[in-house]
């Protein structure tokens, strides 16, 4: 047995054993949660720059399923079982005051089981496999909160589960074609499959990742399911969830079709590679300032990842061994502050019941300065603010485009300065301003919470000050991938589009960091004033009046909100609607009156008869 | 409108028949089975009425099934009578007694249409009778007594006993054959007697009066089910 | 079969259920299907024979009860020689019956004048007053309509009395005073 | 002529299942749809009844020696037919008894009426 | 080697006999059913490994095939013969608690007069004796869904008869003209003499005996009984219509249509025809809000995916076929179960009534989810090799006109996903009213976790059955075979 | 002769069957569509005994007695129905 | 001999069969008409039956039962569709001359 099945059988026993122990007792099913979600973490670790393939299982009508691991196998699977684990911790208190705690924890673990699975999965099948489970898995926790939960969960599992049939439909083409499912195996194959048939696998596998990812136009799901979910799991969700995507695309493009296949696969502008960058620009730039409409700090968030996915994408997409690093590491990045921002959100909504919504939030610092801490440290990587982790995997990708395409980088810097905007509505309306009196009696973080965000935190600035330590095994995956190897530091990356070393950059970025601390300090050193003693011509001023964060961009989101409504949202509605009513008329067919149906009978006897001896087909 | 689309339905699936029945010209058709039937039936069952031996013999699982449909549909009636009956209030219907002449005409003539069924299923091997024909007669005979004597019921623990135990004796007899006879569920194990006399044809009339039995006592049970019904 | 009532709550019945009329009722009905048995079968094969015996007497046995009642009177060369008679005096009358009839369905102007009248009987059995009435329905010009209690409702196809008396004397009486003797 | 006089038990044996079935189509009083269901199971009897029979045959029944010389028809159809008579027999008792529990449930017997379950 | 008729013979004996148990002892009449259904599924698996190896042909009353009836004990045969005694197993036990008012006796006779008919369908190699067979399945399906007496159930079965009796009689007609042509009832004997006739002169008895037997099976226009008739009768009966019944009508078809007719130029049409009863089934159960109506259409589209699969008529198709087949056995069978004790509990059919439901009812909630999932075709769950062998089999074919029948079958299995996601949703996640957790009946609950265990071992572990199914499909699709045994 | 004499009858009994058919359809009260039944059964019954002999088959006579007991009891079950008696 | 007997036996009932048909055609309401197809159908068929046993000795005693069955079965059914008439009101034909079925009734209701 090998560690990765000794991984999975771990991985996947230990959610059926926690749900069964959380029904002895729940302290004993928490502690084995953290337990085995160290475990996991630490059996990773130990598959460090391991390579190798795997049978694990044939009795799925003999088809051979396959592990294998690899270095892009082994980043994901680290970050997976990283953020699983710091998401159970984090649920500890979090999860306490809820209901049906065991399912909870069962379908995290399922959750995060299952993307390690597709991961590690050496064949087509067994990452399908993996990939439904990880779907309907993460419906149920999409759900779980019941109310707006529902609508969310719904649409997420529609949306997911057409993908997953549109996978289903290309690894099943695959098999056909070349009778293999094995991912090494199917490259050979492929490269001497028509460019129809190429294309029509990076259109079904695009469909299926691309939902996943959140790329637009496939990205309506999202907003609401990052928004509703519980915040541990929204951490995972935005964190690695949706990068299953990201891998998926990197195994479809680079592994599955090949790099020198997909960089010319398609017409000149139609070519699947400009696509994919297009769609990858549109993902930053419309979701952005989406992300500022919004009142919902969750949902906010949840815009937000969208918008990074589109970098991820556009890195990705580009094809070049720079802005490979980029999307991966940004990936990479994105985890790490996305789920500490979630989290920091998480705590936030915790103590103060369950309140998400930024108008009735303000002036926190002082009753959470942990959370807000964690929140600055998480949006400045989201801004990329140089000395976080953001700023060393942006500032890949922008060296990468900036010379092959300028048109990207614009796009991508005008959603960077979107990021900025939104991202100061996030960290303001939350933690400074007024503090609203029904949240006078709020507590600080509890333990538990703070410790994901310890690390977490300390992980952005980490990565941001050593980016070599990523990079290193990042580059591997590059190379295995097929492109050129990088240069690497510990400090930074050597390439022909120039160079980066945090060294050099450290002076000026420090002095940046404090600017923006100062400028922070100063917006939060308002003089609070008796809400009672807010009077306009002798009358009292409305409540929303009270709180100045109120209506933040007001006159700039009126200009621009007519051209930010989520047109593809409303689309799948429509089809949605259309569905049903469709279903509606066509059931009326059951007309209830039983001679109709008799009729029925007579009509299919007589219309066959009719045909056949007119035509004779039969 | 409807009928008119109804009767140009049917219209079409007429031609197709037509087309079909062209092939089977009326009147001259004959089948190597029934010939077979008709040739060796005698030698093969020992019973001089071929559709007997069909019925009992070379198709005698079909018989099997048929007795278990009409099974199926006397249980299914009274479970649909039943089942509604429980919850609804008893209300005494208006009814008009039989005359006398009926009345008494109908217990004289009893015994003798009973009499007549036996004889019917009795030598179904022989004549056109069996079985079924017998049950039926039976259980006319039963509805009769209805007719003319309203109130008049039969036991239902008879009748279901008669009917369980008749079945039983179909069925054991099949395993009979199973296991001693030609190892064959519903061969015969019984000698074949003279051809045209009452005992021959080895477990055809077993089966017959077992089957007669049955359908008699099932007839009557549905029977007795309506009647109850329209109290 | 389950006896609580009989059908025709007016009509007369006594139910008795003494041995010997018990083993009458037995014996009569087991005479009368064995008879018919052998005739159906036209066969004095022993098989034919034995199944027949058994065929009846099983039947005698479980239906003895509702013959009791039909009153069946016991076998005399009295009551034989009466039966025969009557049987004759039916014979007669139903083929004049069908000559009547005859005479007046093909007759072009039909001539009829029905009518319904009542008639009284004095025969108690119900047996009896089965016989009365079908033998009335089958006899020139009249048919039994009803019959309860000692009166009969007669439809007459040509009425030439209403006189309840006379029309039990014309209409009746001829087979009755043989049913008296038969089943005194 | 001939054709009427070669093909008359067919004729007869699909008129009735025509007329069955169109009873069934388009009345709406359940008991005449029953009434339609029966008349097309007879017709179906007479139709099998017609496949088997042959010209001047007899029944097959060898009830005495000189019938052995006579042409028999084929006695499948007649056991089938006995089958399915039987089956009929069932279905329309069990149809019957439907129909009773229906008429007390719905008071009517309108198929046009009985539409709870649609849909 | 035990012999296969006792697989219709012990049923209908112990049926017959069921009143007289019932005067020694009433309690005992409601093991009746599990005890012969035990037997028969017992004596299925011992009949595995000889019917592996030859297909069985016995010869009832000792009259050889074209004389006598003979029963054919192959592979197809067999698979259904098990299915039905497994899941009428499982459905008899769970019938134990679930049954409690009414005439039980009656019930219990009808429950195990309806397998045996099924099985008798399934067995026989003679065409009348299907259609006897058929008979007593249909008949005992009229009345066992009218067996609550209520306004439903009532109105239900009598459409349902009134369109089952119009399909028999033309499944009669049919047989009429076969006899007529051929002069034999025989299966593999009219299968072998097939070719003596012109082509265009079957065409007429053949679709009369599709349409007869396609009432049954719920084929697409020949369905409208199906919506009513499951949703009105008792959940376990709604199992057996679902899981057994209907199935057993497409045996029938597909059997005459491959084995009987063999007339290839028609499959392609039987797959549009599967299709588009899968697309207008899953529709229909998209839009309802009734849980068992919502459950019937949705056997409707199952059997439309299955009659695709069949149709295209290649082994890899047919064993997907099968699979699902036996997929929706279980997974249909688990929810009806579960949903019927849900609805008991809740009193009504409304799926909003089952909000919250999870909660009162873990077992059972969790009992409908594997059932859902497996019949989406969610890995680990039966569903998803079925859907699998189905879908590769279509795509070898390598057709365009079939591709794009794949996609719609994927489309479906989206609009399928969508409803039974509904329904788990408002099972766990939704607000329902009265908290008090009572769990269904031990019986109920061992009935439900076993067609879980078989769900899940299905779904984890598809080669042993496939391998079986494989076999099965040759049965299905190696005419001369069939005829070869038979008539040896 | 025989032949004639067959033919004869038969036309003779069928010329009555279809009076009573006429009769059932013209009604007008349902008792006279019973009478008409009531006589093209017994005619029918007459008619199968003489079918019987007309193809020297005596066990014929056995369909003959069924078809009188069962035509019987169907008359009584008209009448009784007509009034009201079940 | 016999066979003439027999033929001569069986004519005669045929015809009182086709006047018994007749008369149900021809009289004027179900009364007289049951009175027709009673006595001559009655005669009829046994006439018929029994000439049949004549002419074939053999089935005499057969052909007797079926005779004296419908002799005794004839008149009970008539009698109880001519009840039911009554009892359903079925209305005399206009030529009729009297309609004791009243007092019959007022008897019946003391009884
Ligand atoms: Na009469
Ligand atoms: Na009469």
């Amino acid at each position: 047995m090998t560690g990765m099945e000794i991984l999975l059988l771990v991985a996947f026993g230990g959610v059926m054993l926690t749900y069964i122990l959380g029904r002895i007792s729940s302290s004993l099913r928490n502690t084995f949660a953290v337990v085995l979600s160290l475990v996991l973490v630490v059996i990773i670790a130990l598959m460090y720059d391991k390579t190798g393939e795997t049978i694990f299982y044939r009795g799925f009508f003999g088809i051979p399923m396959v592990l294998r691991i690899n270095s892009l196998s082994w980043i994901f699977a680290m970050t997976i079982s990283f953020i699983g684990c710091l998401s159970v911790i984090f649920s500890l208190d979090y999860m306490k005051v809820k209901e049906r705690t065991s399912f909870f924890y069962a379908m995290l673990l399922l959750v995060n089981s299952s993307m390690m699975g597709i991961v590690l999965a050496g064949d087509l099948l067994t990452l399908f496999i993996f990939w439904e489970i990880m779907s309907w898995s993460t419906f149920l926790l999409i759900s779980y909160n019941g109310g707006p939960a529902i609508a969310a969960g719904m649409k997420y599992i529609v949306m997911s589960f057409a993908g997953s049939m549109a996978m289903l439909a290309g690894i099943i083409s695959i098999f056909t074609a070349f009778g293999t499912l094995q991912i090494s195996e199917i490259a050979a194959g492929m490269s001497s499959a028509s460019s129809g048939f190429k294309i029509f696998i990076v259109i079904v596998f695009g469909i299926a990742f691309g939902v996943k990812n959140a790329i637009w136009p496939f990205h309506a799901w999202l907003p609401q399911a990052h928004a509703e979910a519980p915040s541990p799991f929204s951490a995972v969700l935005s964190g690695v969830l949706i990068k299953m995507g990201v891998f998926g695309f990197i195994l479809t493009m680079y592994v599955v079709v090949g790099l020198g296949t997909y960089m010319s696969l398609g017409g000149a502008i139609f070519s699947v590679r400009s696509i994919l960058l297009v769609m990858g620009a549109i993902t930053i730039l419309v979701p952005t300032f989406v992300a500022l409409l919004q009142d919902d700090a969750k949902k906010l968030l949840a815009w937000s990842t969208i918008a990074q996915a589109g970098y991820i994408m556009l890195g990705i997409a580009y094809g070049t061994s720079l802005s490979m690093a980029g999307g991966v590491l940004h990936f990479l990045s994105h985890v790490v502050f996305k789920s500490l921002l979630f989290m920091t959100v998480g705590a936030v909504e915790f103590r103060t019941g369950g309140i998400r919504d930024l108008n009735s939030l303000g002036g926190l610092i002082k009753k959470m300065p942990f959370a807000f801490t964690g929140t600055l440290i998480g949006v400045c990587g989201l801004i990329g603010v140089p000395l976080t982790n953001g700023f060393v995997s942006k500032w890949l990708i922008y060296k990468s485009l900036i010379f092959g395409s300028p048109l990207l980088t614009f796009v991508a810097l005008f959603g960077t300065w979107g990021t900025v905007l939104y991202s100061y509505k996030l960290i303001h309306n939350i933690f400074l301003g007024q503090l609203p009196e029904k949240l006078k009696d709020v507590e600080n973080t509890p333990l538990s919470m703070k410790l994901p965000m310890i690390i977490l935190s300390f992980t952005v600035l980490l990565f941001g000050i050593l980016p070599g330590l990523p990079l290193r095994v990042i580059n591997k995956i590059v190379v295995s991938l097929g492109f050129d190897s990088l240069n690497i530091s510990l400090w930074g990356i050597v390439s022909e589009s120039g160079m980066l070393n945090m060294i050099n950059l450290f002076a000026a970025i420090l002095a940046g960091l404090i600017a923006v601390w100062l400028f922070l300090r100063i917006g939060a050193r308002t003089i609070p004033v008796k809400q009672d003693d807010n009077y306009a011509a002798g009358a009292a001023v409305p409540r929303d009046r009270y709180n100045y964060t109120v209506k933040f961009y007001d006159p700039l989101l009126r200009m621009i909100s007519p051209y930010l409504r989520d047109i593809f949202d409303t689309f799948y509605m429509k089809i949605a609607d259309l569905t049903g009513y469709l279903s509606n008329g066509i059931r009326k067919i059951y007309t209830g009156y039983v001679g109709n149906y008799v009729m029925y009978i007579v009509l299919f006897i007589s219309l066959m008869i009719f045909v056949q001896m007119k035509w004779s087909p039969w | 409108m409807k009928s008119v689309f109804s009767l140009i339905l049917l219209v079409v699936l007429g031609a197709g028949v037509v087309f079909t029945l062209s092939s089977i010209p009326f009147g001259s058709t004959s089948s190597d089975v029934g010939e077979y039937y008709i040739d060796s039936g005698r030698a093969d069952t020992g019973a001089t009425n071929i559709v007997t031996s069909v019925v009992v013999g070379y198709r005698a699982f079909d018989t099997l099934g048929e007795v278990t449909v009409l099974f199926v549909a006397a249980i299914g009636l009274g479970a649909i009578l039943a089942a509604g009956r429980e919850n609804e209030e008893k209300k005494k219907a208006e009814w008009e007694p039989a005359s006398l002449v009926l009345y008494t005409g109908c217990r004289f003539l009893f015994p003798l249409i009973l009499l007549f069924g036996a004889y019917v299923f009795i030598h179904g091997h022989l004549t056109p009778g069996g079985g079924f024909q017998g049950g039926a007669v039976i259980a006319s005979a039963f509805l009769m007594v209805y007719l003319g004597c309203r109130k008049k019921r039969i036991s239902r623990t008879w009748a279901r006993n008669t009917e369980s135990i008749s079945g039983l004796v179909f069925v054991v007899t099949g395993l009979t054959g199973l296991a001693v006879g030609g190892h064959y569920f519903l061969s015969n194990f019984l000698p074949e007697g003279t051809l045209n006399t009452l005992f021959s044809a080895g477990i055809i009339p077993i089966i017959y009066i077992a089957i007669g039995l049955k359908v008699g006592s099932e007839l009557t049970g549905v029977i007795d089910d309506l009647i109850e019904e329209s109290e | 079969m389950n006896e609580k009532h009989g059908s025709s709550p007016r009509a007369s019945r006594k139910t008795t259920t003494e041995q010997p009329h018990e083993r009458r009722a037995f014996l009569n009905l087991f005479a009368i299907l064995f008879v018919v048995w052998v005739l159906l079968t036209e066969s004095f094969n022993w098989q034919e024979l034995t199944t027949g015996f058994i065929v009846s007497l099983g039947l005698s046995i479980f239906l003895r009860k509702s013959y009791i009642k039909l009153d069946i009177p016991p076998f005399t060369i009295k009551r034989l020689w009466y039966f025969i008679v009557y049987l004759v005096v039916l014979l007669v009358e139903i083929i004049k019956a069908n000559f009547d009839v005859a005479y007046r369905i093909i007759h072009p102007k039909l001539p009829i004048k029905p009518g319904i009248v009542v008639i009284k009987t004095e025969l108690k059995q119900d047996f009896a007053k089965m016989m009365l009435a079908n033998s009335i329905t089958l006899t020139p010009g009249t048919f039994t309509l009803d019959i309860i209690g000692d009166r009969l409702l007669i439809h007459w196809i040509y009425v030439r009395t209403e006189d309840t008396e006379r029309a039990t004397e014309m209409i009746g009486n001829k087979f009755e005073k043989y049913l008296k003797v038969i089943f005194s | 002529m001939s054709f009427l006089q070669n093909n008359i038990y067919y004729i007869g044996a699909f008129g009735l299942i025509m007329i069955g079935l169109l009873t069934v189509l388009v009345k709406h009083n359940l008991i005449k749809v029953i009434i339609g269901l029966s008349i097309m199971d007879t017709g179906i009897n007479l139709f099998l009844i017609a496949i088997g029979y042959l010209r001047n045959g007899t029944a097959p029944i060898f009830s005495s020696p000189e019938v052995e010389s006579i042409l028999m028809v084929d006695p499948v159809p007649q056991a089938l037919v006995l089958t399915a008579i039987v089956i009929g027999v069932a279905v329309l008792a069990l149809a019957l008894s439907l129909a009773i529990r229906l008429y007390k449930h719905f008071g009517t017997l309108d198929l046009h009426k009985i539409k709870e379950l649609k849909w | 080697m035990v012999n296969p008729v006792l697989l219709i013979a012990v049923p209908l004996g112990l049926a017959f006999m069921v009143p007289l148990i019932d005067s020694a002892s009433r309690k005992l009449t409601r093991f009746v059913p599990v005890a012969a259904l035990l037997f028969n599924l017992i004596l299925c698996i011992r009949l595995i490994p000889a019917v592996l190896e030859n297909p069985i042909v016995i010869n009832l009353g000792g009259f050889t095939p074209p004389f006598g009836i003979n029963l054919f004990v192959g592979p197809l045969g067999l698979l259904f013969a098990g299915l039905i005694s497994l899941a009428g197993l499982v459905v008899s036990i769970y019938s134990l608690s679930y049954i409690k008012n009414g005439p039980v006796v009656k019930y219990h006779m009808l429950y195990m007069l309806l397998l045996t008919g099924a099985t008798g369908v399934v067995l026989t190699g003679d065409l009348f004796n299907l259609f006897v067979f058929f008979e007593i399945l249909c008949i005992s399906s009229y009345a066992l869904v009218a067996y609550h007496g209520d306004r439903a159930g009532i109105e239900s079965s009598i459409k349902y008869l009134i369109q089952g009796t119009v399909g028999s009689g033309l499944l009669l007609i049919g047989i009429g003209f076969i006899y007529g042509i051929f002069g034999t009832l025989n299966m593999a004997d009219i299968a072998m003499k097939i070719a003596t006739v012109e082509q265009s002169t079957l065409f007429v008895p053949m679709i009369l005996m599709v349409a007869g037997l396609g009432v049954e099976s719920a084929i697409f226009p020949l369905n409208a009984w199906l919506p009513d008739a499951h949703s009105s009768a008792p959940s376990s009966i709604s199992a057996i219509l679902s899981g057994i019944a209907i199935e057993v009508g497409l045996y029938a078809v597909a059997r005459i249509v491959f084995t009987v007719f063999g007339i290839s130029d028609i499959y392609l049409f039987f797959a549009f025809l599967g299709i588009l009863t899968l697309l207008i089934g899953e529709m229909c159960a998209f839009a309802q809000s009734n849980i068992k109506r919502m459950l019937a259409y949705s056997s409707i589209g199952q059997i439309g995916l299955i009659l695709f699969a069949l149709a295209l008529a290649t082994n890899n198709t047919v064993t997907g076929g099968l699979f699902q087949l036996v997929n929706h056995t279980f997974s249909k069978g688990l929810l009806f179960l579960s949903a019927g004790y849900m609805i008991y509990r809740s009193g009504s059919m409304e799926i909003s009534s089952l909000n919250g439901m999870g909660k009162r009812m873990p077992l059972t909630s969790l009992a409908f989810t594997v059932g859902a999932f497996s019949l989406v075709g969610l890995p680990p769950f039966a569903g998803f090799p079925g859907k699998f062998l189905i879908v590769s089999g279509a795509l070898l074919k390598g057709e365009m006109v079939i591709n794009i029948l794949v996609g719609l079958v994927l489309l479906s299995t989206v609009i399928e996903g969508t409803y039974f996601f509904r329904v788990i949703q408002a099972l766990y996640f939704k607000d329902g009213n009265g908290e008090q957790r009572k769990q269904a009946p031990a019986t109920a609950v061992t009935a439900m976790i076993a067609l879980m265990i078989l769900i899940v071992a299905l779904g984890v572990y598809p080669k042993f059955l496939a391998d079986f199914l494989s076999s099965a499909s040759s049965d299905l699709l190696d005419k001369m075979s069939y005829v070869g045994s038979v008539l040896k | 002769m025989s032949e004639t004499f067959v033919l004869v009858l038969l036309s003779a009994a069928g010329l009555g069957v279809l009076l009573c058919l006429i009769r059932f359809f013209k009604g007008p009260t349902a008792p006279d569509r019973a009478v008409a039944v009531d006589t093209a059964c017994t005619v029918t019954t007459a008619l199968l005994v003489f079918m019987a002999y007309y193809f020297k088959r005596q066990i014929y006579l056995d369909v003959a007695l069924v078809y009188a007991v069962l035509m019987f009891i169907g008359v009584v079950a008209i009448a009784r129905f007509l009034e009201r008696g079940i | 001999m016999l066979p003439l007997i027999g033929k001569i036996v069986t004519s005669s009932g045929v015809v009182f069969l086709l006047l018994g048909s007749l008369g149900v055609f021809r009289m004027p309401d179900v009364y007289n008409r049951l009175q027709a197809g009673t006595k001559c159908t009655t005669l009829g068929a046994f006439l018929t039956i029994v000439g049949v046993g004549i002419m074939e000795p053999a089935w005499f005693w057969k052909t007797l039962v079926i005779a004296v069955f419908i002799l005794i079965t004839n008149p009970i059914s008539s009698h109880a569709i001519g009840r039911a008439s009554k009892k359903s009101g079925v209305e005399l034909c206009d030529r009729s001359v009297v309609d004791k079925s009243r007092d019959f009734e007022e008897y019946e209701s003391n009884l």
